[in-house]
């Protein structure tokens, strides 16, 4: 009985989603850079150039991917970018000796403000949204009055992660793979990845299962804080210095999110991955050049960039039946 | 039982939050800042308000406080030219009405302009090193204006760009002298003199004076704030309380109110930022009380309301008009004229009651800055907004 | 031996325990901030000093207890700070000062608005999109319809007689002797809201949406319908919101930012249940008075303005947390 | 102290020996017991029913027995050793497998993930495939199932995704297995595969505990019955020394005959509907009568078109051929909301995920439908807040509780269904379609809702009632409709027999002598 009727079902083909975006994407930014004339945007530099857009949303937004995964939301990410930005500069303070210090000063706030995230999701059963979104809070205002007494620079040589080339591949460029390519072997080859997606496709299963699900919710909400915090090394490494707005005004948290949600995975968690999320990360780099390139008002590119947003996701999501709120 | 574990992970959470900040502000207070490099920019600022501006005295765009200039001969270049521009944002008035300066400019030059690209970052650094990057590689600029915005940030891709084009930079500046010149004015301390100083003049002895401040760690708030801080401070004054407000309208009021609530008056109210100014004029209305002195800027708003109801007020300036100045030296740079560099320093009015008929201009709208040097380009005062 | 349990009967009675527990602790939090508050500045012991903390706090109180039709059904709106936006600027744009103009100005705010409302609801609705996408999209389109009908500054100031709801204040007024105008319009949207949520069964059938749409739609309820009119009824809030505001602090580009996160801050301190299900207007003004008089409080002590975000920050996780402790349900 | 090696210590259990043995055991819940010394023993191959009407304490001893509640008092034995589990997972580990109510599957992953979850086959961490494969299929084997363990879970029907639901509890060698209620989703031929399965296990020496409310089941399988009423144990019987009206009446105190009552003697009225050719995706050359005053009983297995039916009839799923004709001439309605404001109701399969709000009051739960009929676009009208209406309705309804303010979600099953049948019955419906309206509760609530689907007919409504429960079927039914691949194939008169019914339900005399026996 099972065979002739699994003979007639269709499989959804989840893993055409990433490829047709970044295909589409792709083409418009070629289309766009011949139609206008500047061709040298299709060249190797041009193309890093585009890459280089990604790389710090990429990296915050893979962390994203799992928190989301996992069924929870994270929007304290941008106010962390910026402390992690901060912080690292200022323990660096154009030493190069103090470079590691910075590293795992930037980690080990991620790691903190991770967990405590985590804990009070998982254990004081707070909304996610507004947990994170709390945190946030916290994380700008500290950051606000103390930032004042945080004056400090990269050193040169740390400025290399975010400038400089291997092999004529932008260091960054490889930093991004290397976050990709680790999310996606966790969630696609370990027991650790198998288990989240269970825990976000319904928690009283997993519980049933034996996962503990609340160390699987903390979890990812370190890894999503400790890449938010990589991105503000990367964002302090590209700018040379920390400053309080870089996350917020990066619009890194709403973007994360909507990069993750654009690339197929589930608001709800459970289903989804990392390579639609590049995918989803790809195109919004493709935005912002493609506008460049066509000259489009800052204004109307506004309007654009939210009409974009929604139609993206609305292209897969209107003809489902559920109810969505 | 379980609960009970929740709360105290909870709990302990928390109290791990509060450690980490605690440690953090403290460690933070050990950081010295660099005082004497403050006192010797301070010095300098001060001078050069007092300083005599080389070139036409109706047009401040074309006039510079140093003689310097930069030979630009290896750059000349056959009209027309390619102009691209990176900038930080249009996300407040000042910089919307800078940017229409800077294309009324370029309408002025329509013969030697073959196109101007632009290039918006949303106020996202790492969005402005791309856009500059994709301008560098895209090939299609003969000259490249900047508007940074952190300067830190965007120094290395400044730096890649001059060595492939003339790189000029306004508002903001980068920490190299890569680019032909940097068009700036005479800075923050200047600002935070102007207002200071006349608060310090005019109010009582042993008045009230509060500071409303916009953001913390914003470098040019943070010097017109030093500045003033300087000169509230050796003229013994202690301003009953320092806010920030964000800027915004309806939290400048209730700060205000507040205050005028708990100390019932108060005499003179400095602000690092003048889009607040009439904020806070309102609050006193609402409260029904006189005006103290209120310090403001160019913006239009201000000025009205200033010589509408008399109030004591000064407007130190940003100039808008360094936006045509930053368009005029990258042409003259490609027509291999020498510019003022490796700083073009442009003066910077201080508004007073009695050149205030000058810029006030009721026909302006609200959120125009009248410091533009726009009344004579084409499209004023439509362009800007204002009834003909 | 003891009692055993009726195979039918509910677990609990009744008791005076129950009904303790029904009252919204937002209220006592409220009473006790506004008792320090009191303590601290003479000013608001005066029923002057009282109208005025209403008067400001009047727009997030509207915000959020019109953001509460939405939250309940399970949703959120992330564009009405754009919106006040966009209102404050149309109506300085339409009137250009001109006081004459300003019925068709609040005739156009409240179009406007009912066309935002519209789209998300649609969105939402029909093209099932969740909405915290929706109205991400939206908090960037509306902002930027704002900025380039205004090319990025209005042409023009908000007219007397339209500021005239949020700033101007009667005085003389026996009792309180000073009400602000912006208490009446207070007062008055609430009542409809309040209106609209407790006594009418649109406002009943959110609740049921929210915990669950599918049962809801096999009732009869239109439940697509319904969530639009949620969205509409939210974004109608935020346009009287921005009326208030805008007429309170004039026109700026910027005035509104944040206020999506403040409403859904407020309600949520109220014990609304974020993705729906429970919530009410007294928990969503409550929840808005509470926030704003934690503000005040803060101002008044001194405490250092940056970190009164952090404090902001911690307030609203430990409410969400108390409500989650007491629903027993995830908040 | 739990002893985590359980699996290995019950391996040595031999056929006959007691795996499993619960000693006095007794609940509290605060101050209200509910267990009142319970013994309880289950032997390795067999099948140990477990009755009792909702309430009685079956789920509190499960629970007890998995490890998701302590006891009060009493020992649970598992092979002669005693054990206090605190979690689930030390249940599972000590190899006591349940299978519950409700499908707890991740739908988007695939058969052999959720099979294995928790016990992903692995090295250093890295998950090992094609072992996961392996073992998913051969636990899929074992049930006699060839269900692909790539599938995502999504693409399966409900009683495959029983199965795999199952394969997860077998697939951790688990000694002892407990199903509660496995056949509540299940049509006939299902149940009967189930029943092979089951068969099966036992006589591979696993112990079962079989928790059911339908007694034919019951008798089919099991070995040894124990009822429990109260929270007290009635007693435990060798199946083959009962009969069901004894375990009822154990149960209830009544016996089965009184759950249904008599038909009424009157003919039918008139035509309330005329369906010619209806069909959609899932329904073909539907032509069909109903009467005002009869209930139509649609009998038919998973996949039949039954629900398809009874979906289209309230336009959830709409016809998209035909001609479907009301009495007042309209056609069928296109949308659950113009069903209802025509009278139409219809009361779901799925009572927690299509009926009920269940943080909301009983009274809003029940007021739902009147106030979506009140709900339009015009001036928004003033709900009904007057309880009286209502709370007259849960008296018709025989509701219970103490509070008709309390979350709906704290009531038992049957009192939840009788909050749905209170709402319909507000809405003064002239046709009811009603799908399994007794899945998953007690017999006394079952008895009031057939009493009170009769006095509906009887007042003139016409039912149309679509079911897997074939006693229900007969029992409450004055016509019967069999369905298969989406078409009617015969009706039957009213008091058919069981195994007519499924000889059409299978198309061939050849399977239903196999079913049946």
């Amino acid at each position: 009985m099972s065979g002739i009727t699994l003979s007639t079902r269709r499989f959804r083909p989840q893993g055409l989603l990433p490829a047709a975006l970044i295909v589409g994407a792709a083409l418009t930014y070629a289309v766009v850079s011949l139609a206008t004339a500047q061709s040298a945007q299709l060249s190797w530099a041009g193309i890093a150039g585009l890459l280089q857009r990604m790389v710090a949303l990429g990296i915050t937004a893979c962390g994203q991917t799992l928190v989301l995964l996992v069924g929870s939301i994270d929007l304290s990410v941008a106010n962390l970018i910026s402390v992690s930005a901060v912080i690292a500069a200022h323990v660096m303070n154009g030493r190069p000796d103090a470079i590691a210090l910075g590293i795992a000063a930037a980690i080990a706030i991620g790691v903190i403000v991770g967990l405590a995230n985590g804990l009070i999701v998982s254990k004081l059963k707070v909304s996610p949204l507004i947990a994170t979104l709390g945190i946030g809070l916290v994380l700008q205002g500290v950051l606000s009055a103390a930032y004042d007494d945080l004056p400090g620079s990269v050193p040169a040589s740390f400025r290399v992660l975010a400038y400089g080339h291997v092999l004529g591949i932008p260091l960054a460029l490889l930093l991004l793979a290397a976050v990709v390519a680790l999310a996606g072997f966790v969630l696609s080859r370990t027991v650790i990845g198998f288990r989240l997606y269970g825990v976000g496709g319904d928690a009283r299963t997993a519980r049933l299962a034996g996962i503990r699900t609340d160390r699987f919710v903390i979890g990812a909400h370190i890894a999503a804080s400790v890449t938010a915090a990589v991105s503000g090394l990367y964002l302090a490494s590209w700018l040379g210095a920390g400053t309080p707005w870089v996350g917020r005004d990066g619009g890194y948290d709403l973007d994360s999110v909507a990069v993750v949600v654009i690339g197929g995975t589930l608001l709800s968690g459970g289903r989804g991955g990392v390579a639609g999320t590049i995918a989803g990360v790809f195109v919004f780099a493709t935005i912002d050049a493609v506008f460049n390139m066509l000259q489009i008002d800052p204004f109307l590119g506004q309007i654009l960039r939210g009409l974009i947003v929604i139609s993206s996701v609305a292209a897969y999501t209107f003809r489902g039946k559920a109810h969505v709120a | 039982m379980k609960r009970k574990t929740a709360w105290r992970l909870g709990v302990s959470g928390a109290a791990l939050m509060v450690a980490t900040t605690l440690t953090a502000t403290a460690w933070a207070q050990t950081a010295t800042s660099d005082s004497t490099a403050m006192a010797k920019e301070f010095a300098y600022e001060k001078a050069l308000m007092s300083a005599k501006p080389i070139g036409p005295a109706d047009k401040p765009w074309l006039q510079s406080l140093s003689s310097a200039t930069v030979d630009t001969a290896k750059y000349k270049k056959a009209p027309p030219y390619r102009v691209c521009f990176s900038n930080a944002s249009v996300s407040n008035p000042w910089r919307v009405v800078g940017w229409k300066v800077m294309q009324a400019e370029a309408e002025l030059h329509k013969s030697e302009i073959a196109s101007l690209s632009y290039a918006d970052a949303q106020d996202k650094d790492d969005k402005q090193i791309s856009d500059i990057r994709a301008f560098v590689t895209g090939g299609k600029c003969d000259v490249l204006i900047v508007s940074p915005h952190t300067s830190d940030a965007l120094t290395p891709v400044v730096e890649e760009a001059c060595k492939v084009l003339p790189v000029i930079t306004f508002d903001r500046s980068v920490n190299t002298t890569c680019p032909v010149t940097a068009v700036r004015t005479i800075g923050g301390y200047a600002y935070g003199i102007a207002g200071a100083t006349y608060v310090v003049d005019h109010m009582p002895k042993g008045g009230k004076l509060l500071e409303l401040r916009t953001a913390p760690g914003i470098d040019v708030f943070e010097t017109r704030d030093d500045a003033a801080a300087k000169i509230f401070t050796d003229a013994g004054i202690k301003p009953i309380g320092v806010e920030y407000t964000g800027a915004d309208n309806a939290k400048t009021k209730a700060v205000v109110s507040d205050y005028l609530s708990r100390f019932g008056k108060i005499d003179a109210v400095w602000v690092d930022f003048g889009a607040m100014s009439v904020a806070v004029a309102e609050a006193f209305e609402d409260a029904g009380q006189d005006y103290p002195i209120i310090t403001g800027e160019d913006q239009e708003d201000y000025l009205q309301k200033w010589k509408q109801e008399g109030f004591k007020g000064i407007a130190p300036t940003y100039p808008a008009y360094q936006w045509r100045t930053a368009l005029i030296a990258a042409l003259d740079v490609l027509q291999g004229k020498p510019v003022y560099g490796p700083n073009w320093i442009l003066p910077q009015p201080i508004i007073t009651s009695a050149n205030l008929d000058q810029y006030v201009n009721a026909k302006m709208p609200p959120l125009h800055y009248a410091a533009c040097g726009c009344e004579g380009m084409p499209g004023y005062p439509e362009r800007w907004g204002g009834k003909p | 031996m003891t009692a055993k349990i009726l195979t039918h009967a509910v677990s609990r009675p009744p008791t005076p325990r129950v009904a303790w527990r029904r009252i919204n602790p937002t209220i006592v939090i409220f009473l006790v901030l506004l008792a320090a508050i009191c303590w601290i500045s003479p000013l608001y012991r005066t029923a002057p000093g009282l109208m005025s903390l209403l008067q400001r706090a009047s727009p997030v109180i509207i915000l959020s207890a019109g953001q509460t039709f939405v939250l309940v059904t399970g949703g959120f709106d992330l564009s009405v700070g754009s919106l006040i936006t966009l209102v404050v600027v149309a109506c300085a744009l339409i009137t250009g000062g001109d006081g004459s103009l300003t019925w068709i100005a609040l005739l156009a705010a409240y179009g406007i608005g009912l066309t935002v409302g519209l789209i998300n609801g649609a969105i939402v609705a029909w093209g099932k999109v969740p909405s915290i996408i929706t109205t991400l999209g939206m908090l960037l389109s509306v902002k930027g319809v704002a900025m380039l009908w205004s090319g990025g500054a209005p042409e023009g100031y908000l007219p007397v007689n339209l500021r005239y709801f949020g700033r101007y204040v009667w005085r003389h007024v026996p009792l309180i002797q000073r009400l602000p105008v912006a208490v009446v319009v207070l007062v008055g949207s609430l009542a409809v809201l309040v209106w609209l949520f407790h006594f009418t069964n649109f406002g009943r059938l959110l609740l049921m949406i929210g915990d669950n749409p599918r049962a809801a739609e096999l009732s009869g309820v239109p439940v697509r319908r319904q969530r639009m009119l949620a969205f509409v009824i939210s974004a109608l809030a935020a346009v009287t919101a921005g009326i208030l505001l805008g007429g309170f602090s004039g026109v700026s580009v910027d005035v509104g930012t944040g206020y999506e996160l403040e409403a859904t801050s407020a309600a949520v301190i109220g014990g609304v249940v974020l993705l729906g299900g429970e919530g009410s207007m007294t928990g969503a003004i409550f929840g808005g008075l509470t926030l704003y008089a934690l503000f005040t409080l803060l101002n008044l002590i001194g405490f250092p303005e940056p970190l009164r975000v952090a404090v902001q920050g911690l307030i609203l996780v430990a409410a969400a947390a108390l409500t989650a402790r007491r629903s027993g349900t995830r908040q | 102290m739990p002893n985590r090696n359980g699996t290995a210590a019950i391996g040595k259990a031999v056929d006959g020996t007691v795996l499993l043995s619960m000693q006095d055991v007794s609940k509290f819940f605060g101050s209200i017991q509910v267990l009142d010394t319970i013994s309880f023993d289950v032997r390795a191959g067999e099948v140990h029913a477990l009755c009792g009407e909702n309430g009685a304490g079956k789920s509190t001893l499960m629970k007890i027995l998995t490890g998701a509640f302590p006891v009060s008092s009493g020992r649970i034995l598992l092979n002669g050793q005693e054990m206090r589990f605190v979690h689930p997972v030390e249940a599972r580990a000590a190899g006591i497998g349940i299978i519950h109510q409700e499908l707890s599957l991740l739908p988007h992953r695939t058969v052999a993930e959720n099979i294995l979850l928790g016990r992903e086959p692995s090295r250093g961490g890295l998950v090992d495939r094609r072992r996961m494969v392996t073992e998913a299929r051969d636990a899929l084997a074992r049930l006699g199932s060839a269900i692909p363990p790539e599938a995502p879970v999504a693409s399966l029907s409900i009683a495959e995704q029983q199965v795999v639901e199952i394969a997860k509890a077998i697939a951790t060698h688990a000694r002892l297995l407990v199903f509660d209620e496995p056949t509540a989703p299940l049509d006939t031929v299902e149940s009967a595969k189930l029943f092979r399965v089951i068969a099966e296990l036992r006589s591979s020496g696993v112990g079962i505990v079989y928790i059911s409310h339908r007694m034919r089941e019951v008798f089919e399988i099991a070995d040894r019955i124990t009822v429990l009423k109260d929270g007290c144990g009635m007693g435990t019987f060798d199946a083959a020394d009962a009969t069901p009206d004894k375990v009822i009446r154990l149960m209830v105190g009544r016996p089965v005959s009184a759950l249904f009552p008599p038909r009424s003697a009157t003919t039918p009225g008139e035509a309330l509907l005329t369906i010619l050719g209806g069909g959609n995706a899932a329904l073909h050359d539907i032509d069909l009568t109903l009467y005002a005053g009869q209930i139509l009983g649609v009998a038919g297995l998973e996949g039949s078109g039954k629900t398809a039916l009874a979906r289209a009839l309230v336009g959830d799923q709409r016809f998209t051929t035909g001609q479907i004709t009301f009495r007042d001439g309209r056609p069928a309605p296109r949308s659950p909301r113009e069903a209802v404001q025509r009278g139409i109701a219809y009361l779901s399969d799925d009572r927690k995920a299509e009926g009920l709000g269940l943080r909301q009051s009983l009274r809003d739960n029940a007021s739902l439908a009147l106030r979506a009929l009140a709900a339009g676009l015009a001036l928004p009208s003033i709900a009904n807040r007057n309880p009286g209406r209502i709370d007259a309705l849960f008296r018709d309804v025989e509701m219970r509780a103490a509070d008709f303010g309390v979350a709906v979600g704290r009531l038992s099953g049957g009192n939840q269904q009788k909050v749905v049948f209170a709402r319909w019955l507000a809405t003064a419906p002239h046709l009811w379609v009603v799908a399994e309206p007794t899945r998953g509760i007690d017999v006394g609530a079952k008895a009031t809702i057939y009493a009170l689907l009769r006095r509906y007919a009887d007042a003139g409504g016409a039912v149309v009632m679509v079911s897997s429960d074939l006693t229900e079927i007969i029992g409450a039914s004055d016509r019967i409709l069999v369905m298969s691949g989406g078409r009617i194939l015969v009706e039957l008169p009213a008091g058919s027999a069981e195994s007519e019914i499924m000889a059409h339900a299978v198309h061939g005399p050849g399977q239903v002598a196999e079913l049946v026996a």
